[in-house]
């Protein structure tokens, strides 16, 4: 359970979600991409192989995260989503706001 | 909503092994209203499902992310974060369906009244998709009058 | 009875994850009085149960045992085998202790007049050994003042 | 989950317990081993390598069956049992009336 990010050489910050990404923990999330940005990160990547279920308050942040990111002249990308998180996104149509890549791999190589 | 839209969750679900002559049971779980608690209650949840189902996919996610949607919303709408309230879980096993109850003590409130998330104009709000995800997750989904309960079925294939 | 006889059931029992904050659930699940249950019963319970410990070797065969005595005890003693008649199977996942409690709809008995089923005179009977050998796999056991409600205890480590 | 029987070169009749010896199941076990003791077997094993429990009415079958088999001058043997199953004839003092082997095998060998 928890968040772990690194940077790649290209300076995206690559964002690990080891667990849950729900009400309960996304305010830690939240507040870590927004230090980046104070910090001058603008590339973010949001890798979801290791989560186990997001909720509508986890979907919420990303929402909200994208938006800041873009503001700033940034992009938040996410990758890592099995079929069951796929669904989620599509559901609620998040999947045609996001860029969604299948590995962290993919998503760097277009960065 | 349109019944065809909706992920064909039963297809997912297999019921137990053979020697099931069909035994019902109930859980029933009570937790303080504090978000920190949703974690462990959808965990517990999830296990003891587990007890009564072979195909584990649906359990796994379907029933988590309903699960924790309502608990946020008993606790943070319903109970408004006070702790000294309680949610109660009650899971039923039944023959032909698993039942998730999930109620508080606060008002209740109208789910007919809920905006479509997924209307151009709000998809960016950050909020207002969680009775939508519950809706779509699962077969079936029932409130009492008052609106302080939310029952979520399952009907097992 | 003396205690260092027992079986040190406890050491066998570990708390689950370090995730787990102590919620409690309570299981409950109703049976006709017919013996033939008793094994799927016993089987979901188990189950149940393995949701609660990491160390599932007392579940598996402890547990099972004591519940299995139990429950053939309120089928066939307290409700006569009438499958009119129900048991009532409930089990208490507690922070430190899980209660399994099995009660029948029949008169009760008093447990307190039960002989000793290893005395050399017993030793080749074919009963009487049912209630003892649940106060020797569970760590305490309680009757109601009627005596058609038994309380199986086992402690968590 | 049920019985299987099968005997061996020197007559002893083996019967595996597969699953469960309790209240259920316990009078098609005793009924089984009856017929072939009417049918002029007279050593028994039981296996009970596979089995997952015994509740006290199974042990109490297996008194009773081990008396009738000694009364018409057979032998009941039993084999396989896992710690558990060796703790509750040890619990009820049972281990002092069975003559109890480590493997079907070993119950064989002494036959
Ligand atoms: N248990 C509840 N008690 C009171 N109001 C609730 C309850 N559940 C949901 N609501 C109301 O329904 C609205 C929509 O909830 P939901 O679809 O989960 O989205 P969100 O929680 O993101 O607002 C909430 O904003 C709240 O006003
Ligand atoms: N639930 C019950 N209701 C009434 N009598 C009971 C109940 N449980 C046990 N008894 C009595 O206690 C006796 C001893 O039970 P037990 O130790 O399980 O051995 P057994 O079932 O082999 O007789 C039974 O014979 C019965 O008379």
């Amino acid at each position: 359970m928890g968040f772990t990010s690194r940077k790649d050489p290209k300076g995206v910050l690559i964002v690990e979600v080891d667990g849950q990404l729900i009400v309960g923990n996304r305010q830690e999330f939240k507040q870590k991409i927004l230090d980046a940005l104070d910090g001058g990160d603008r590339k973010f990547l949001v890798d979801f192989t290791r989560t186990g279920y997001i909720d509508s308050s986890g979907l919420g942040v990303l929402v909200s995260l994208s938006k800041k990111i873009r503001d700033e002249g940034g992009e938040l990308r996410l990758a890592g989503l099995n079929e069951d998180l796929r669904t989620l996104f599509e559901l609620t149509k998040l999947d045609t706001l996001f860029a969604i890549s299948d590995s962290a791999a993919d998503a760097l190589k277009v960065s | 909503m349109n019944a065809a839209s909706r992920k064909p969750l039963s297809a997912h679900v297999a019921p137990l092994a053979p020697a099931t002559r069909g035994l019902e049971a109930q859980l029933a779980m009570h937790l303080p209203s504090d978000v920190a608690f949703i974690e462990e209650a959808v965990e517990l949840v999830a296990r003891h499902l587990e007890a009564h189902f072979v195909d584990r996919r649906t359990i796994r996610f379907n029933c988590r992310v309903a699960l924790s949607e309502a608990l946020a919303n008993a606790i943070q709408y319903g109970n408004g974060g006070d702790r000294s309230k309680q949610v109660t879980v009650r899971v039923l096993f039944g023959k032909t369906a698993i039942e998730m109850e999930v109620s508080d003590e606060g008002n209740g409130f109208n789910p007919a009244s809920l905006p479509d998330p997924t209307a151009p104009e709000r998809l960016e709000s950050p909020d207002g998709r969680g009775i939508f995800l519950i809706r779509r997750l699962v077969d079936e989904v029932r409130f009492n009058d008052r609106g302080n309960a939310i029952c979520m079925i399952l009907r097992r294939a």
